[in-house]
């Protein structure tokens, strides 16, 4: 392959769009990180709200 | 190849396609590892989907005991 | 700032070295998720053995 | 600046300067949003220890009243 400035211009060129992609797949994965986040928390909130409720004690 | 091109130009233009070539392998693998972690999240989510429902169906029952 | 070969090599060094790095970080961001993963399937599993060892239905 | 390289070739060096440039701005984000994702996934593994705990012990005590 001949190594010219038309390749290597040509390799920036797709290095930069491919960078784009996944920075916005990276994006995507905080949401989802996120999401689980809140999930987690959730269970934390409501599972010590449950001993509370309990109504032996009450 | 442009015949009059100097020697040290012809180095670095090899150079710089080496840096390019090596650059989009790395970033292809960068690439892999995230959809690799799309994949785990999404596993997660879905394997707390039961333990979520369970605490809720309990939270409600207790709420209505009380 | 002179656009020089020199500079655009300099770059891509840079580039090259930074993609280096953050691919190992995310290397570390899955094992972070996969411990995570485990203690979510963990919390399910013992979740789902609770009710099986409960001693009133026995 | 060598005073007789051809202009194509100053242009297609400036493009790759450009391209090189937004690469290396746009590899920076991306790098934040990794470091982002670090943060995101340790408070959740940490806010996770509660509830795990819980269902261990939970788990320990009906072990024994078996």
């Amino acid at each position: 392959m001949a190594c010219t400035l038309e390749k290597v211009l040509g390799d920036a060129r797709t290095l930069l769009e491919r960078l784009k992609e996944h920075d916005t797949a990276a994006e995507g994965l905080i949401e989802q990180s996120g999401a689980l986040n809140q999930r987690v928390q959730g269970m934390k909130e409501v599972g010590n709200a449950i001993p509370d409720k309990h109504t032996e004690d009450a | 190849v442009a015949a009059n091109t100097p020697s040290m130009y012809s180095q670095e233009l090899f150079q710089l396609s080496q840096y390019l070539q090596e650059a989009l392998h790395r970033e292809q693998m960068l690439e892999q590892k995230l959809a690799t972690l799309q994949r785990l999240l999404a596993n997660t989510q879905e394997a707390s989907e039961s333990s979520w429902q369970a605490l809720i169906d309990e939270d409600r029952l207790l709420s209505r005991l009380e």
